[in-house]
């Protein structure tokens, strides 16, 4: 017994030797994230993360300035749009090559558009609903044809469902899922799924090459983990996503540097129009009105998000304010003039779902039934679902109003209204809403190719969202980063695409 | 000086329902190279004794008194001091040889083991050598200490228990009801071994049983167990040819070559009393055929008689000699 | 011996049979769409029927059925809906984290268990034998991730002194992976310094597992210690002068290891519960925070995939456990 | 007569420390009763409503502190043993609803069934509970009763093994006695035959149970697969609290975790005192 205690001893003192590894070095930065990606497949890919990846490691025929929605070629040269609109030419730099030396060229590309349409994946759609046909002019030009002129097609070609995949790796009929082949700044060195990437410089890109010899990414299966690895000096800089919180201690904390910029998600409420109570447009607004989203913004995400009162982002174009700040009184009179008294509330349920949107879900679920209540006419329950579940629920109509988030596929006005306001989409958002004016409004706005005639059109459609209220804007997001002082290179971009090939360390 | 001398020994058992009395007030002595039988039904103490005597009475065992081996008091003897008795001066054998071997350890190492427990630095070929001449001596091919235990059947087993109990040579060896659960053949083989065991070696015995015949070819001397009280002690053949205690005369019916006139009874009617709450009184006037008034009232003292000692109202007041 | 492995699998095959059918009739009868959940609400009707037949969803039941056991059979869990990937990769990626995590949670409940189960048998009644009994009482009553959640607040956040999640700090994964066992790689890798990284991350998770899993074992030990401390072998050991120590050690424990082996056995898979909860607390990235993380995406082949996995697992261990314990026994090893 | 008999028993019960750990259980499970019962009396703020700052420690007037929205944890917590008594007792109820007809039948049919079913439910027996918890209630959703129902399965086995060998054994002594000759139906044997003799593992197995279905109720909601808020409820309040962990908020994990524990320590010392004073220990033998 006596050894055996011993040992024990020893055992401990060995624990508390002190835990210093990954000393500091100018070579490499390690991202943290909590964060999950699925697919590196420019077909597949969609969730955030995914998507950021593949923006380190493929690029498109076009791209944007970091730091702006600038468009500027990327893999193409130059492109030209016919006049009605409906046929894209691109000429491609010439000699460019894949990380293994295979060629980019117009086939590599029309066998990329093929594939993402074949297959059917999330982002499919992107391509499918508006490529009728791509063509391979020669080597180095590529066409493709669209079924109906599209305003917005430019931003979704940088994007990455739009970046060319090397034939002879990618498989045309199914999602592949080995080591992605770079065109970008950064080929993948190592990956153990669902722990960490390494990422080094791809010899084959075209533009500058990266700054960093070497980029890890830790996945962290929670805020918690990802704080206490930021405290801990085990990562360099940690980008989505920690708790308000936490992000507010860190703001105070003189050992780090935050940065934060704008971000065009947003966060909503959806009315299933088609079921009751909620196809009463008055229901709708009297809900409207007793929305508090100050409170919202500072009581659960601590001052990180800015308030919304309309579906069109701030820092997008054509964003105006039309949604009604809270009003109880107003709230309380048109739930009154519908019937509703102390003794027969109005009883609705709120859906949310616990996980997708991070932790805080439960809370702002939670807050905004307050609020409902403290009109004192109204019943609010609280239900949720799993993610996969609560998709089932919302595409069969069980949830008459629940929350939803939603982040953009491209930069553009239309992505934000289009999708929830035009009747053949609403049914895809779980809203069911439709109103004739609204899709002669929208369908305009996607034919006119000037600003500011398109900016006037997305401003009538958010005025007459603000009559129907089917949807309730809540908050929307910002871009929140922390990172240790000595590294440098941290662009917020207005598009979101964190680009890790501009890091280095001081 | 005797080998053994048990001075008012009393034993307690604490349980959740109350103190139990295995043993009260009982002393008897042991010379060298004698053999004692103690005798009595089951649950009369004498086992009981028998485990007090190495001191490996269960931990809810409370015990009183002074047993004198070789003038050391077990009762009070330090642990480790104890330990070194066992075994090497005094061992044991078992009513159940089934159980009695560890099952997963063969026969080898439990003599082994028994060697590393008081000589700790002998040699492994001594040991074995040692082992294998105990082993032959009791009629046992020595190759067979590489099996396990359930290779071999009950008799067998019980024929390794007692020579592990002698590999040592201890002064006295206790054999606990070593034959109860054998078939007849094989009790009398035992029994033939434990004989030659008195008769070659220079040892003492114990044997304790409730069949006094079986007994009653190789002991010297026969204790008397009732309900926990040595009811009669003394030399066998006069217990046999004159039993004084009324139990000890029941007892004796039961074997048919022991011929008692005055005997009517023919067996002993009613149970062992409860040890819990036992009688007041003599414990066995319940069932005693001769209580008297007294007996139900008083517990007996022990009278000695040429020698002998009886625990019965009935010899008030006789003496010695007559 | 080899008789009795052959008996011991083949006996096992109705069990396994069995458990695929609870899995089965858990995940396709009860209420859910996985087609939806997969491709995602913009998904156009001739793709959903596309995707559910490929799945096989539109078959009746049996013919599902009789395709997950084939296939089930032929180690071809289906392809994750989230990743793609064949799930019985990405079962295989994580198995190492969960194998490794419950080995030591194993051994730590075991030593705990030996030591103070029979340390407080062979004290009956005594101080130490009423602390073992109200110990494992009280980590019995003690959620598992309760308990990890205030060793991180502990160790973690006050005193610093070790990591709380994951199982290796940054380049600290060992080179080669041979067995995806940090420390086994390490080990083989010669990477020291990887080996105390990955040490280290096993402390905390191991433990808490480790501790609650024990307050079954320490009392299994006692009072299977105390059974055969109360048999007769014991008590003629003690007869032939044998020590207490020697008589604890070699004989009673000994004895009691066949049964209290048959009851770790079963209690595997309390083990293996209490590892989903401490891998999602300390983000151990095993299979089980894995099924935890795609229950969210319903992603029905992963969650499939790892149910049955865990049913497999403890079937094995528990046939592996079986012949330990034969090979312990010489009566049966005979 | 009778009460002398019971003056009996509560002196044995005191007598060792089994008994003693039943009445401590039995202590701790009729405070919980209490606190369950009364909690409108006792809580001193409506659980589904904020009732003051966010992330306040323990103070007078919120003796256990608030949470992030300001929800009072004590008036949580004092609720919340409502949610945790309801759902332990439904699932346990639910699973010797099941199990223990199930037993009864099987084991009074015997044959082929039996061995069928019996192995059957060996097989759930040895599946990790809360694994089958896990998929029961993921592919259920929430709600009370899905919880419940996940918990439930779980627990059917333990009362299915008990009375089925129970029954067998009653039924092959009945052949041996030649009861049904007397022309006693066989079932009614059984019945009258089985019930006392079960009764106290029967016992015991629900209070343990009791305690298990709390924790795995605690382990679903931590994982996520609980009941939605605001509903009181423990396992959701601790997993919250584990968020705010590294904000050194430790009332938000410390008294959910406290209250789990002493429920569970409640329900199974209880439960264990009563199995050794049913079966009393063979440490005495030694």
């Amino acid at each position: 017994m006596r050894s055996i205690s011993k040992v024990f001893v020893l055992m401990l003192l060995l624990l508390m030797g002190v835990m210093v590894f990954a000393a500091s070095s100018k070579d490499y930065v390690i991202v943290g994230t909590t964060d999950k990606f699925t697919s590196l497949d420019p077909a597949k890919a969609y969730e955030y993360l995914s998507v950021n990846l593949l923006q380190n490691i493929m690029t498109g025929l076009v791209t944007y300035v970091p730091g702006t929605t600038q468009i500027v070629p990327a893999l193409a040269e130059k492109w030209d749009i016919s006049q009605d609109g409906l046929t894209y030419t691109f000429y491609l730099k010439k000699g460019l090559k894949f990380s293994n030396g295979d060629p980019i060229n117009a086939q590599a590309f029309k066998f990329s558009f093929d594939r993402v349409i074949k297959l059917g994946q999330d982002p499919s759609f992107l391509l499918s609903d508006v490529v009728k046909e791509t063509k391979v002019i020669d080597d180095t030009t590529f066409e493709i044809d669209l079924k109906y002129p599209f305003a917005p097609f430019i931003n979704i070609l940088a994007f990455t469902v739009a970046y060319p995949v090397d034939p002879k790796v990618y498989p045309a009929d199914q999602v592949y899922n080995g080591m992605p082949v770079s065109s970008g700044p950064y080929v993948v060195k190592r990956w153990v799924r669902d722990v960490e990437m390494e990422l080094a410089p791809n010899p084959n890109y075209y533009g500058d090459p990266a700054k960093t010899p070497t980029i890890l990414i830790k996945l962290y299966q929670d805020a918690n983990s990802l704080y206490l690895a930021l405290l801990g000096g085990e990562i360099d800089l940690a980008y989505r996503t920690l708790l308000p919180q936490q992000f507010a201690q860190l703001e105070q904390n003189k050992k780090f540097v935050t940065y934060v910029g704008q971000s065009p998600f947003m966060r909503f409420v959806v009315f299933n129009v088609k079921q009751d109570p909620f196809g009463n447009a008055k229901i709708r607004e009297a809900l409207a009105y007793a929305v508090n989203r100050d409170e919202i913004a500072n009581k659960i995400f601590a001052g990180q998000v800015k308030p919304l009162y309309t579906m069109i982002p701030v820092g997008i174009w054509g964003s105006m304010n039309v949604m009604p700040s809270q009003d109880i009184a107003k709230s309380v009179s048109i739930l009154q003039s519908l019937g509703y008294s102390k003794d027969k509330p109005l009883n609705i349920t709120l859906w949310y779902t616990p996980s997708h949107y991070g932790s805080t879900e439960a809370d702002l679920a939670l807050t905004l039934k307050n609020q409902f209540e403290s009109t004192g006419l109204i019943k609010c329950n609280v239900n949720y679902a799993e993610w996969a579940t609560y998709i089932d629920y919302w595409n069969k109509g069980v949830m008459g109003m629940f929350l939803l988030g939603w982040y953009p596929d491209y930069f553009d006005p239309d992505d934000f209204v289009w999708p929830f306001l035009q009747s053949s989409a609403s049914p895809l958002m779980g809203s069911n809403y439709s109103n004739p004016t609204m899709d002669q409004l929208l369908t305009d706005a996607r034919l006119v190719s000037d600003e500011p005639g398109r900016t006037a059109l997305y401003e009538a459609v958010q005025k007459l969202m603000a009559k129907d209220f089917p949807y309730i804007p809540l908050f929307q997001g910002e871009q929140q980063i922390v990172a240790k002082p000595e590294v440098g290179g941290v662009v917020l971009d207005p598009v979101q695409i964190f680009r890790y090939y501009l890091l280095y360390k001081k | 000086m005797n080998l053994l001398e048990v001075r008012n020994l009393e034993i307690e058992y604490l349980t959740r329902d109350g103190n139990l009395k295995a043993v009260e007030g009982v002393s008897f002595s042991l010379g060298f190279h004698e053999t004692l039988g103690l005798v009595g039904e089951s649950g009369c103490g004498k086992s009981t004794i028998g485990l007090s005597l190495l001191r490996i009475l269960p931990i809810n065992a409370r015990m009183k008194g002074r047993i004198l081996y070789k003038e050391k008091d077990v009762v009070n003897l330090p642990d480790e001091e104890m330990r070194s008795v066992r075994g090497k001066e005094i061992s044991m054998i078992f009513q159940d040889p089934m159980t009695s071997l560890d099952p997963i350890m063969r026969i080898k190492n439990q003599f082994f083991e028994t060697f590393r427990a008081h000589f700790p630095k002998m040699e492994e070929d001594e040991m074995f050598k040692i082992s294998s001449n105990v082993l032959k001596s009791i009629g046992i091919d020595p190759s067979r200490l590489e099996n396990y235990p359930f290779e071999f059947s009950g008799g067998m087993r019980q024929r390794v228990m007692i020579a592990l109990a002698i590999v040592l040579n201890p002064s006295l060896l206790i054999a606990d009801e070593p034959t109860t659960s054998l078939d007849v053949v094989v009790q009398l083989q035992i029994m033939e071994v434990l004989k030659e065991l008195k008769e070659k070696k220079d040892m003492s015995m114990i044997l304790i049983t409730h069949d006094l015949g079986l007994v009653a070819e190789i002991v010297d001397k026969v204790g008397i167990m009732y309900a926990g009280n040595l009811v009669e002690f003394g030399d066998v053949n006069s217990i046999y040819e004159k039993p004084l205690h009324p139990y000890t005369q029941l007892l004796l019916v039961s074997i048919p070559n022991v011929k008692l006139e005055d005997m009517e009874l023919k067996y002993i009617k009613g149970n062992l009393p409860s040890l819990k709450s036992p009688p007041a009184g003599c414990k066995f006037h319940p069932r005693c055929p001769f209580a008297m008034d007294i007996c139900t009232r008083e517990d007996p003292p022990t009278f000695e008689l040429n020698g002998r000692k009886v625990k019965c109202w009935l010899y008030k007041g006789e003496k010695d000699g007559s | 011996m080899k008789t009795y492995i052959l008996t011991r699998v083949i006996l096992s095959i109705p069990m396994i049979f069995i458990l695929l059918t609870v899995v089965f009739v858990i995940l396709r009868i009860l209420p859910g769409n996985p087609v939806t959940a997969m491709l995602g609400p913009k998904a156009p009707p001739e793709v959903v029927k596309s995707m559910e037949a490929q799945l096989g969803l539109d078959k009746p039941i049996i013919v599902q059925f009789g395709d997950y056991i084939a296939n089930i059979l032929r180690g071809n869990f289906g392809n994750s809906t989230v990743t793609t990937l064949p799930v019985i990769q990405e079962l295989e990626d994580r198995f190492p984290a969960t194998l490794e995590l419950t080995i030591f949670s194993m051994v730590i409940a075991v030593l705990i268990g030996i030591f103070f189960g029979s340390f407080a048998a062979s004290h009956y009644g005594k101080t130490v034998d009423v602390m073992a009994r109200i110990y494992s009482i009280f980590v019995y009553s003690m959620p598992v991730f309760w308990f990890g959640i205030m060793l991180q607040l502990i160790f973690g956040v006050w005193f610093k002194i070790l990591p709380v999640s994951g199982r290796a700090s940054p380049f600290m994964t060992p080179d080669n992976l041979y067995t995806g066992l940090y420390t086994i790689d390490a080990i083989l890798n010669g990477q020291w310094n990887v080996l105390y990284d990955a040490l280290l991350h096993l402390v905390l998770p191991s433990v808490t597992l480790g501790v609650v899993i024990s307050s079954i074992f320490v009392r299994m030990v006692r009072s299977n210690v105390l059974l055969s401390l109360s048999s007769q072998y014991v008590i003629s050991a003690r007869s032939r002068g044998v020590k207490e120590s020697k008589i604890l050690y070699a004989h009673a424990l000994k004895n009691a290891m066949i049964p209290i082996l048959t009851i770790m056995g079963l209690q595997f898979a309390l083990l293996l519960g209490g590892a989903v909860l401490t891998e999602t607390t300390f983000s151990w990235p095993g299979i089980g925070s894995y099924l935890v993380e795609r229950i969210r995406y319903r992603d029905f082949p992963a969650i499939q995939g790892a149910v049955v996995f865990f049913a497999l697992f403890v079937v094995v261990v528990s046939i592996l456990i079986d012949i330990i314990n034969a090979w312990m026994d010489p009566r049966v090893r005979y | 007569m009778i009460s002398k008999e019971i003056r009996k028993g509560l002196r044995g019960l005191f007598k060792d420390s089994s008994g003693l750990m039943a009445v401590i259980g039995f202590l701790i499970l009729a405070f919980y009763v209490v606190v369950a019962i009364f909690a409108p009396f006792i809580s001193p703020y409506n659980p589904t409503q904020p009732s003051g700052p966010s992330l306040l420690p323990p103070t007078i007037s919120h003796i256990m502190g608030t949470d992030n929205l300001g929800y009072d944890i004590f008036s949580r917590l004092v609720w919340g043993t409502r949610m945790a008594f309801a759902i332990a007792l439904i699932a346990t109820a639910i699973a010797a609803v099941v199990g223990i007809p199930v037993g009864l039948l099987v084991g009074y049919i015997g044959g082929k069934i039996d061995r069928v079913v019996t192995m059957i439910m060996d097989s759930i027996y040895a599946f990790p509970g809360l694994i089958l918890a896990i998929a029961i209630a993921a592919m259920l959703g929430p709600g009370l009763l899905n919880i419940a129902f996940s918990i439930a399965v779980v627990y059917i086995p333990t009362y299915y093994r008990v009375i089925r060998s129970q029954v067998s054994t009653v039924k092959s002594e009945l052949y041996v006695d030649g009861a049904r000759a007397i022309g006693a139906r066989t079932s009614i044997i059984i019945g009258s035959y089985v019930f006392p003799n079960v009764l106290p593992s029967t016992i015991v197995i629900f209070s343990m149970n009791l305690a298990d279905s709390i924790m795995t109720e605690a382990g679903l909601s931590f994982l996520g697969l609980g009941i939605a808020p605001p509903t009181p409820d423990w396992g959701y309040d601790l997993a919250k609290g584990q968020q705010f962990i590294l904000n050194n908020d430790w009332w938000m994990v410390l008294f959910p975790g406290l209250a789990i524990i002493t429920i569970v320590l409640g329900f199974s010392m209880f439960a264990e005192g009563l199995d050794e004073y049913f079966n009393p220990n063979i440490g005495e033998k030694r």
